[in-house]
């Protein structure tokens, strides 16, 4: 998956669209694709809308999984998984999509670290072919045990300035990262923040990127908080305004973790009857987040929804500051000039006449 | 007054945390030791998950290492990457505590695969796999670990984070540092010997025998009193304790199973409706 | 420069001083000095209390240095700079300390880019060996001309995974790095915003951090801007309360540059005469920074700070957010049960008796 | 009504900037060019400066690439590491507009010394250095210089910033992307021949001729009509630009050397006192 970085730019310019729109246009069968949130805003809604859109034969790259691989291999559009950590609810009794796919050899999985995952995505997204790692991975059967990745998993090499044997990890570019995220303007510029775990090396990896947010902002307010964006404008193929595109995943500042969501889901899912039904019924009968949202408030009123409820908790202001211009009131304070004192040394300095 | 085995083990393992010091909190069970740990003897520990949330004061238990809502605040925002360089490859981390699957005698452990690591068989099963584990247990000052559910095994399965390796130096050798501190069991506390790395028993909890602990342990255990030492006798919560930790996570005082099942239940008229009726 | 990471911890604990027992207690003859600041909020406070106690045989090292070094070499407290930028005011006819003492060979220079200065920094606040870094510099004099680095300035490897060429640089752990910021809390936790440019990077390389700030402020607003944040508490060896702390180079929020005073500088500094009156009048005679602000208010009247003041811009404010807790009312949510049922469910699970 | 050469310069130089493109601008004549752009014909240009602050929309000159007063605001704040590495290195950044202390006919730059490096006569001379300079020209999709002061080679005194090397392919072979594109002079505009990339003459200035060009080039040079093309005349600036820039930046309309005379001399009471009596 290395590449020579080549010359390419995504103008700024207004990337709002539909997601369906954006799936359709901007992911391919046979993609690398990128989840980036790490266990915090999972893009839900995007998955879902892949999912219907049936691409096929993805290989996943995401530093941890819950539920939303699961999905992905029940849309069949999985072949391949690289990944660190894929979320087994308890024990023995609970199995789901990813063992009766790998049990039936439908998909085969590459196992990382959470931390070797980033690097990865980090050595993609500097435009490095390579990152050193942290050395304990080498007494692991992460490092003996290898699927697809094969030799390029992971090499050892000495270090040219110490002879320290040092681990590196090759760089991994996907095709397309998908995100969720707070806020966004409408250029793209994307903010994130609560638990911030691989959303920026995973986002920046990518060729393209998609990004679905709680809401569309004014440009001023991203102006106002510029440590809180994540993924700027000109990386951004598609940014699509999706309240609720997280749930049942939590979302800093906006709503919490369904948890009695998840684990129906969790219920349902042990058997492959029960889990088709979920898909059908939330997943392939709906078409976009408002029609699952009514759905969910139908199914079980609002009272569920109240516990996802977050209390306020707001950012401390700091002053930002711009200074002075130069010209007060006809005075230029940098200079210790008048208007007329200046125009007057223009004069005399100037070397060619209007 | 009756509790559940895995309580007193969530107050034994919280003082394993020192005040001021760096320590790493792995997904379930360690989150709430962190959390009673600085209520209580360590107000000034630094308390950090994977995702990046340093310094949080919980003040309930996280869904995982990423829930940012258990929290009033946290005074350091970071991502994954920064966590393991500059804090745990650098050496700033001075304890993690991590949930294991599968242990050895020298403190490996696998909590990737129980079987045959390409599902083979039915009776092979995936478990989540490394998330932080790996880099945790390998480069940081001490590794806690706590055992609910999972198993002392003779052989791993997997290894996916080293401990003392095959014991002695063998880690020092693989140029690794810190290693296995302490294990905490359902059944009592486990430590490693200072120069053969292998793990013994080093105190029992109450109601317990060394032959309840005899019975999960595959291998000829040593003891504390084998190098001297004697095994202690854990304490009892208190009352006051109890209450703390189920305020704090509800699912500590009922069995893991039993509580999904009740929050399955609690999603009005739904599991009732579509799965009562099979 | 290297070395392989040692177990150490800082404890979290109060660590603010006086800035005059910082620099005692922290900075030593032949250290290794780190410079954090990128032409924003340079820690100029620092630098004369450095001067002031006669620190001696410093290696500074800085990705971009303005008229603080020549401050440093001034004060004799310099034989080694490893730098990629060094401010030099219009041309020819400006010499200043920097020029006299390499032709006087008193100080010996290492040329680096800010990129791999900062990729220097980098590594070592990793705890890697090395990091690759992009290839323009072998095409420069930069890589061919070495002076004390030698063999260990920058090396090439072929990528063991695509045989491409990789130029690495080396970690760089200073002894010790001295860092200006808007504000910290008692414990150590520095915040910085504005321009961000080589700080984070600088100041976690280092062993010691010695960190000034225009303000001491209460947790509870570092807690609301995590964000902010730039070197964590149990980093910090000393944080010190100096507002003006880094006049005459601008701070974001707070004020202004004041180019007059540079100015001012570099005028005098041109000559040996000139430099040494201005050390005498604004370091040596001087003791601690609100010294400083006095005398320049005595010399200048308030005039002059006028203009250093900023407009207000300030952040926009986001929710944080938190939950709320499984317990409302003596009802638990996250298990649908009331006290008296979770009671009851207690004492029917509990193992073992009280 | 007068003007200097370097206010058509940096007109001209912000003609470099398209609408939607991603340019990063060095220290001093380049950010006001960038800010005219800005202004006029690519208002959704992306400007940043190494320092990490990307689209800022500058009110007026900043004093440096780290100033921070200078906007109010900007929408993605990052460090110089990110600037270089998933911007630049990347090939997002369409072009960066730099200084120049000596340029060669290949564009190859010079910031770092005139003379010996290691400063054995009094006649050698330390410039600033690189500072972003190498890994933005070899990196950036086009590089424009700005020469102010500077001088045009027939060989370097220290290669700082490659540009095209030997010319040719030899960048190619380098394995470097891009290339410098354009050279804004005081006098003229220079760009580069596409099979050979030697630089040559493609537009004068008002009231310049092409003997005042060859005076400051050492070298036998080319222009536009060499290769079938015209040499252009740059209309001169308006009023109502000459304006705008000197808003913007003082400085512009007079001398570097009068302007930071007029500095020093505004602290009250100051320059006077101490230094007026000698």
């Amino acid at each position: 998956m290395n590449r020579i970085p080549e010359l390419k730019t995504q103008k700024s310019s207004i990337k709002t669209m539909e997601l369906k729109d954006a799936v359709s246009k901007f992911v391919n069968d046979g993609d690398t694709l990128a989840l980036c949130n790490f266990l915090h805003a999972n893009p839900y809604a995007i998955i879902h809308e892949i999912i219907r859109q049936e691409r096929k034969d993805l290989t996943i790259a995401v530093a941890s999984a819950i539920e939303e691989v699961d999905l992905l291999i029940s849309g069949g559009c999985v072949s391949k998984i690289l990944t660190s950590y894929y979320h087994r609810a308890g024990g023995r009794r609970y199995k789901r999509e990813l063992d009766r796919a790998l049990f039936d050899e439908k998909v085969i999985i590459e196992d990382y670290t959470n931390f070797t995952m980033c690097a990865m995505f980090m050595a993609g997204a500097l435009g490095y072919d390579f990152l050193p790692v942290m050395k304990s991975i080498k007494e692991s059967d992460i490092f003996n045990i290898r699927t697809f990745k094969q030799e390029n998993k992971l090499k050892v090499i000495k270090s040219p300035f110490t002879g320290k044997e040092t681990v590196l990890v090759p760089a991994l570019n996907p095709d397309v990262a998908i995100v969720h995220v707070q806020r966004a303007d409408k250029f793209g510029n994307a903010q994130f923040w609560g638990s911030e775990g691989t959303v920026k090396w995973t986002a920046l990896s990518a060729d393209k990127i998609i990004v679905s947010c709680e809401e569309i902002v004014d440009t001023e307010k991203i102006k106002r908080s510029p440590f809180l964006t994540k993924i700027p404008c000109f990386r951004v193929s598609a940014v699509c305004e999706v309240p609720w595109g997280a749930h049942p995943s939590p979302v800093a500042g906006y709503y919490n973790t369904d948890i009695m969501f998840r684990s129906m889901y969790f219920g349902k899912a042990l058997s492959e009857v029960g889990n088709e039904k979920f898909m059908e019924e939330w997943v392939y009968n709906i078409s976009n987040r408002k029609e699952y949202m009514d759905h969910y408030r139908e199914r079980f009123g609002q009272e569920p929804l109240k516990y996802l409820e977050i209390n306020e908790y707001l950012s401390d202001q700091v002053n930002l500051g711009y200074k002075k211009t130069y010209w007060q009131d006809d005075f230029c304070y940098n200079l210790a000039l008048s208007r007329e004192e200046y125009i007057e040394l223009t004069e005399e300095e100037g070397e060619l006449e209007l | 007054m009756k509790y559940r085995r895995v309580e007193i083990m969530v107050l034994e393992t919280s003082k394993e945390i020192q005040d001021g010091e760096v320590a790493i909190i792995g997904q379930g069970i360690p989150m709430t030791a962190g959390a009673i740990a600085k209520r209580s003897h360590a107000p000034n520990a630094v308390i950090l998950t994977e995702a990046g949330m340093v310094n949080v004061n919980m003040f309930q238990n996280l869904e995982d290492v990423a829930d940012p809502g258990s929290t009033k605040g946290f005074s350091y925002s970071i991502d994954l990457f920064d966590v393991f360089t500059t804090i745990v490859h650098r050496g700033y981390a001075d304890l993690c505590i991590l949930g294991a699957a599968q242990i050895d005698k020298y403190g490996n452990v696998n909590t990737t695969v129980v079987g045959d690591y390409c599902i083979k068989s039915r009776s092979d099963m995936r478990l989540p796999g490394s998330g932080g584990a790996n880099e945790f247990a390998g480069h940081c000052n001490r590794t806690i670990y706590t055992v609910v559910g999972g198993h002392f095994v003779e052989e791993l399965d997997y290894l996916t984070s080293p401990g003392w390796l095959e014991g002695g130096d063998s880690r020092k050798k693989a140029g690794l540092l810190g290693g296995p501190s302490a294990v905490f069991s359902q059944y009592g506390i486990f430590r490693f010997e200072e120069h053969s790395k292998e793990m013994y028993l080093s105190a029992l909890y109450p109601e317990t025998t060394l032959e309840d602990i005899r019975k999960i342990i595959p291998w000829d255990l040593k003891t504390a009193e084998d190098f001297g030492k004697t095994v202690r006798e854990v304490e009892p919560p208190t009352k006051a304790e109890l209450f703390f930790m189920r305020e704090f996570e509800p699912f500590l005082g009922i069995s893991g199973h039993e509580g999904r099942l009740l929050q399955v239940k609690s999603l009005p008229g739904y599991y009732e409706k579509k799965e009562g009726k099979k």
